[in-house]
């Protein structure tokens, strides 16, 4: 019994998702992503299961663990009540604080969510904001959005939003004192460390791949590698 | 100048014969390949040619291999073929003696009473006269033979004969038909020229008495010629063409000469030397339950048609039985092997066999489990056993990790591939500096030693175990079992190790003989050579094995091959046990514990890793 | 703008109503005990070959039978023909035969 | 009238039937060819699932033998029977010929031989040892000094020894082998803590009463780890150390392990003690060799010769459980047999 695997036991999430498997393959049956990626809960959950560090650390090094999408449609099909999907969970935090997602293409945007997400809940107290979805970085959404994005106070104003502003409504600018008091929850609670460790790990691999990671934002090479980054290998 | 019309069927017949002969021949010899001109050159004028032409009188006049199945089909096959040769040579005499001079015309010594009507009066002449009725009888007595033969051939020992194509039916009845015609007109003539003999006189006057004779000879004589230049016509298309490919054979097997590895040249002097004579059909353990018309005079009658042969070449245990037997000595199981081979052949990913790590190898003798040891540990453990005990210094090639010999592949008709496989292993081997290779497996053994070509001695464990009993080395306790000896295939008649396991056996218990023994042994049905028999078949042949080497209920059965050991064991009463195991069972072990002091002379498993 | 590798990802699921049902049928008439492989993985487990490279018997069979014909490309070449898949296996399958006849009729194919 | 019944075999079904034949007015004969009763029973330690103590069980089944009408003979070899005038006449390898108006097989079953499969080693290497040997190390409580010092251990437990399997001439499932390689793997898991279990099966048949339960508590309370593949081949490496080559078939990857302990599961096979008396009364058997009935659905107690009936493990694999409610049923049918003999 390995390191990884005891430090696995430790996450609450490893032990209710993984009790005892026995291979039946209905999570990989129902998984969505095992549709179009080479991607297998049943062989996550008996790797772990076996209990043997190497691969379990080949798998936190791997593309694999970041194909789930956290549907949880495992947990309600699986006969011995284990939940695949909170074991990903597990697994995918253990690669964050062992530093082992910068050595997987998937993993390695654990850098863009920081920046943009989690830099953004800090700053102005929201997860996701219009402003963050850049038309550079998402040319899926298409001209309009382009217009909205070049025009957001004025077409904010015509729906009503109370954008960035005093007072109540969607959208409105978060009180500094309630802002304080999130940053101290993430300070508490370690929040703040774990973004500063995905900082560090992902500084480390920046360096090593020669690349600029800046210090915040997304306007630096290694931000823009990772964000758009795609080896075509991911079937 | 002797002459009648009717010599000419003959002439043209013998003329063809020669042509094609010629033609064809002229064909395969070209393709012996390089240095085989050199080779025969070299040989010619050596003892290898007299050699050669002993075995020619041996094997191709008096049918001695024959003689050894059963004497009445010796007979047989004698009567027909001594008895025309001799009827050649001797008329030759004949018509030489009686003209005075040597040269006449070729058909005249065959046509001699026809030309020579006058009673011969000298005693020389009417001995040679009786000789050659003698002659005509002796011949008649091998067609009457074979004439019965074709109807009960169980008299002559053969529970199957073979079944011929009608080709061979047509060259059949034209021989047959020969010898009843000459002895016709021969009877006919003397019938009114009164210069038969003791054969064709009386009977030539009998028909004298109720036939027109002097009418009916040349008619028959006619009839003679056309049958005769007819068989001639036909010969090179039948299996007759054995008759003069054989004796050629025969000298190019004396002179060196080797098949290659496709249907060529050799091959081809090989196979239309077989003379269907359907001996091996017999012999094959595959008949007639589990394969009906495909032992090796079927396979060598499509093979010589150009007929699609896969199916067949694959359909066989490699065992080597037949060829034990085979009157004419044909390589018969390399034939099989090399028309396996395959047309895209080296496509083995060679890179994937990595070669067994070099350490600094110490030792003098390396020891070679072969893959199916790891599934027969048995004779593994008793190996290390007995080395230990031995105090040998030695290596365990494949302790950990089953290497392959590559014998499996060449078996199979993937030479190349074998080559390729057998690489790393020859390699890891010939740079280790030990002077000894002993293996437990004769498949490997055979593998090692005919073609790997290393400079080490090779030795079977068998071979090796001996050398260490007579050399003090080991001793063991003699016991009171009684033990039978079943010869591995691979072992005994592929590599000719007969003596030494029984030897050992000897030493360790009673050794009971049993029938089918030495060449003769049975096929575990364990072969590696077989490729698309079933498991359920491979059962029958392993039942019937085993319950033949059960017969006298031995207390044991020894073998010297972890296939054959395995093959056997699930269908026999008495324990299957190899020779390793049955002299680490008696292995006295006294000296044991001075070797063990000497911790620096153990042996010391090197860990493969790759 | 940046450069984006956009890539259409295919189906990993199998369609069995769709699979290439040629092959398991033309082997299935040649050696029939294709079909009484249980998948137990012991002619894997002992087989030479598989101790260097990642060939498996078990896997293609099963690849053949269930259609999944390319995926055994090139496999077959990896056997050693040592026979020790045949000795071992509990259900009589003769694994050997089966490679040969892929490399038979797949021909130049299976290289 | 009284009538005798002869029961072959002193195991549990022989007992039980004796048991439940005790209400009758005949009298019962158990033939049994040790010298004690009780069977393969006696040299097991805990039953599946629930760790029952065997030789509680033992002797319960032994002290409900019916003083009254019941007989033992021990050391019996029965070697033949005849039919003879609607009875059947049993002889005893002494040379004793016994009248019987019914007979019941309970002869019981063979455990394979575990070195048929050379490549597992059993009988070469001294760490290679059977399910039933392990079992006996429970009941004598003696285990071999490199089980005992605590030290983490590695233990396999191969499935399959000899069942299912063409090589071994068996095609038969022995379906008991399974929960008992599960119930061996908790019990030697409890009794080396520091120990790891693997256990190398084809398929788990938990077709009992709390058998998946007990699968389920392996896994989960005791760590037991299950590889699906069916080991080919045991090698002995240095220090008695055992490697076992499987193929993981469910990664899809061959795989070796070193391992201190390898115990085989071998499975049921027929009683060769039962082959004789077949032989002699041409009883017909199935597949494998098992004494068949006349029907297995129907009249699984019943065989083709009259007055001669089955139970337990002689017709088929059975769990104990299994095996004794077999016994009464054939003992309800010997009483209804014998009832419908005296009123013709």
């Amino acid at each position: 019994m390995g390191r990884l695997y005891e430090r696995l036991c430790e996450d609450l999430r490893c032990l209710e998702g993984l009790k005892s498997c026995m291979n039946c393959g209905v999570c990989t049956a129902i998984c969505p992503s095992a549709e179009f990626y080479r991607y297998d809960p049943r062989k996550i959950c008996d790797t772990v299961q076996r209990a043997d560090d190497e691969s379990i650390e080949q798998l936190l090094k791997s593309d694999t663990i970041w194909y789930c999408g956290e549907c949880m449609s495992c947990k309600t099909r699986c006969p011995r009540g284990n939940t695949p999907g909170l074991l990903i969970m597990a697994l995918r935090k253990l690669s964050q604080e062992m530093g082992y997602f910068t050595d997987s293409e998937k993993g390695r945007q654990q850098f863009a969510i920081r920046r943009v997400i989690g830099d953004s809940i800090l700053t102005t107290g929201y997860c996701m904001r219009p402003i963050l979805v850049n038309p550079a970085n998402h040319p899926e959404q298409g001209p309009v959005w382009e217009w909205v994005y070049n025009n957001l106070p004025e077409v904010m104003d015509k729906v009503g939003a109370n954008y960035l502003k005093d007072g109540p409504g969607a959208l409105r600018r978060i009180a500094p004192e309630v802002l304080s008091e999130i940053n101290q929850i993430f300070q508490v609670t370690g929040g703040q460390d774990f973004f500063q460790l995905i900082e560090e790990f992902s500084k480390d691999k920046a360096d090593e791949m020669c690349l600029d990671a800046g210090e915040l934002g997304g306007d630096n090479a290694y931000f823009s590698e990772v964000y758009t980054k795609n080896s075509g290998n991911h079937h | 100048m002797r002459f009648d019309y009717f010599v000419v069927p003959f002439c043209a017949g013998f003329g063809y014969l020669i042509i094609v002969l010629l033609f064809t021949y002229g064909r395969w010899i070209n393709e012996l390949g390089e240095g085989a001109a050199l080779k025969i050159f070299k040989s010619l004028l050596t003892r290898k040619t007299l050699l050669a032409s002993r075995e020619v009188f041996q094997e191709c006049l008096v049918h001695r291999k024959v003689f050894r199945v059963n004497p009445l089909l010796g007979y047989m096959h004698m009567s027909l073929a001594l008895g025309w040769f001799l009827l050649i040579v001797i008329g030759k005499f004949e018509a030489s003696y009686f003209t005075g001079e040597f040269t006449n015309e070729f058909y005249f010594p065959i046509f001699f009473r026809f030309f020579e009507l006058s009673p011969h009066r000298t005693f020389t002449l009417q001995f040679f006269n009786a000789l050659m009725d003698f002659l005509l009888l002796f011949i008649l007595s091998g067609v009457a033979l074979a004439l019965y033969k074709r109807f009960k051939s169980s008299a002559m020992g053969m529970k199957n004969s073979t079944k011929h194509t009608s080709g061979d039916k047509w060259a059949l009845a034209l021989l047959w038909m020969i010898f009843p015609l000459r002895l016709f007109a021969e009877s006919l003539t003397a019938g009114f020229a009164g210069n038969g003999s003791f054969l064709t006189q009386p009977l030539g006057n009998l028909l004298g008495m109720i036939l027109p004779v002097r009418m009916l000879a040349t008619p028959v004589w006619w009839g003679y010629s056309i049958v005769l230049g007819g068989f001639m016509v036909a010969l090179p298309y039948s299996r007759y063409m054995h008759i003069p490919t054989e004796i050629l054979l025969i000298f190019l097997k004396n002179w060196g000469i080797k098949p290659k590895d496709s249907i060529s040249g050799m091959a081809f002097f090989e196979l239309y030397s077989c003379s269907r004579c359907g001996i091996c059909i017999d012999r094959c353990q595959l008949n007639p339950a589990i394969n009906k018309k495909n032992q090796m005079v079927y396979f060598l009658r499509e093979l010589r048609a150009g007929n699609e042969v896969t199916q067949m070449a694959h359909n066989c245990l490699l065992c080597g039985r037949c060829q034990e037997i085979c009157p004419v000595g044909i390589d018969l199981t390399n034939l099989r092997t090399i028309s396996r081979k395959q047309k895209d052949n080296a496509h083995i990913h060679s890179s994937s066999y990595p070669s067994i790590p070099m350490h600094s190898f110490s030792t003098k003798v390396l020891y070679f489990a072969g893959c199916m040891g790891s599934l027969t540990p048995g004779i593994r453990k008793s190996m290390e056993t007995i080395l230990e005990v031995s105090g040998e210094k030695y290596l365990f090639l494949d302790k950990e990790k089953s290497y392959c010999c590559g014998r499996p592949l060449k078996l199979a008709g993937r030479l190349a591939e074998a080559e390729k496989v057998s690489q790393n292993i020859k390699e890891a081997i010939v740079s280790s500096g030990a002077n000894t290779l002993v293996t437990s497996c004769p498949i490997c053994y055979k593998s090692f030693k005919d073609d790997y070509k290393c400079e080490l001695r090779v030795l079977h464990h068998s071979e090796y175990l001996l050398e260490l009993i007579q050399g003090g080395m080991i001793s063991i306790r003699s016991g009171n079992k009684r033990l039978v000896y079943h010869d591995p295939c691979e072992l005994g008649r592929k590599s000719g190790i007969y003596t030494q396991p029984r030897e050992i056996l000897t030493k360790l218990g009673s050794l009971t003989n049993v029938e089918e023994a030495y060449g003769k042994s049975l096929c575990c049905g364990g072969s590696l050579g077989h490729l698309t028999i079933s498991m359920e078949e491979r059962e029958q042949i392993q039942k019937s094995t085993a319950e033949y080497l059960n017969q006298d209920n031995p207390d044991c059965i020894a073998t010297a091959c972890p296939l054959c050991k395995k093959s056997l064991t699930k269908f026999s009463e008495s324990p299957v046990k190899d020779i390793a195991e049955l002299i680490a069972e008696n292995l006295i072990k006294s000296n044991y514990k001075d070797h063990k002091t000497k911790k620096s002379n153990l042996a010391e498993a090197v860990r493969i890793d790759t | 703008m940046s450069e984006w590798g956009f890539t259409v990802i295919q189906t990993n699921q199998s369609d069995m109503d769709q699979m290439d049902r040629g092959l398991i049928a033309k082997i299935g008439n040649a050696e029939p005990s294709i079909f009484w492989c249980i998948g137990c993985g012991s002619c894997s487990a002992t087989c030479t070959a598989a101790q260097f490279n990642n060939f498996s018997p078990r896997r293609i069979i099963q690849a053949i039978r269930s259609g999944q014909v390319k995926d055994i490309m090139g496999e077959v070449n990896k056997c050693l023909l040592c026979g020790k898949c045949q000795l071992v296996c509990p259900r009589h399958v003769n694994t050997r035969n089966i490679l040969l006849n892929v490399k038979q009729i797949m021909g130049q194919d299976a290289i | 009238m009284n009538k005798t019944i002869v029961i072959v075999g002193g195991g549990p079904a022989g007992l039980e039937a004796a048991a439940a034949l005790g209400s009758s007015p005949h009298h019962v004969l158990i033939l049994e060819k040790e010298h004690n009763t009780g069977g393969k029973l006696k040299n097991w330690h805990h039953l599946f699932p629930n760790f029952a103590d065997a030789s509680e069980i033992l002797k319960s089944l032994e002290k409900s033998l019916p003083l009254n009408n019941s007989e033992i003979k021990y050391d019996c070899d029965v070697f033949k029977m005849e039919q003879m005038d609607g009875n059947l006449l049993v002889s005893l390898k002494s040379g004793e010929k016994i009248k019987a108006d019914a007979v019941l097989l309970a002869t019981g079953f063979d455990l394979f031989d575990a070195y048929k499969k050379e490549e597992y080693g059993h009988g070469i290497y001294k760490n290679v040892i059977t399910s039933s040997e392990l079992e006996g190390m429970f009941v004598n409580n003696s285990f071999p000094d490199q089980l005992k010092d605590g030290l983490p251990k590695k233990i396999a437990m191969v499935h399959c020894v000899g069942s299912r399997d063409k090589k071994a001439g068996n095609m038969h499932c022995s379906k008991l082998c399974c929960i008992t390689g599960v119930k061996q793997a908790i019990e030697l898991r409890k009794y080396l803590s520091k120990s790891s279990v693997y256990n190398f099966y084809m398929d788990l048949r938990m077709y009992g009463q709390h058998f998946e339960e007990l699968y389920q508590e392996a896994q989960e309370d005791y760590g037991v780890n299950f590889i699906r593949g069916r080991v080919s081949e045991i090698a002995e490496i240095s220090d008695g150390k055992l490697q076992v080559k499987a193929e993981d078939t469910l990664s899809g990857r061959p795989m070796k392990m070193i391992f201190d302990l390898v115990v085989l599961l071998i499975g049921m096979t027929p009683a060769t003690s039962a082959a004789s008396i077949a032989q002699s009364l041409a009883l017909p058997k199935s597949g494998s060799g098992f004494l068949a009935p006349v029907h297995q659905h129907i009249s699984a107690n019943e065989t083709c010769i009259p007055g001669l009936f089955l139970a337990g493990t002689c017709r088929e694999p059975l769990s104990l459980q299994e095996s004794i409610t077999d016994a009464r049923a054939a003992a309800l049918k010997i009483i209804e047999w014998l009832k419908l003999k005296d009123n013709h």
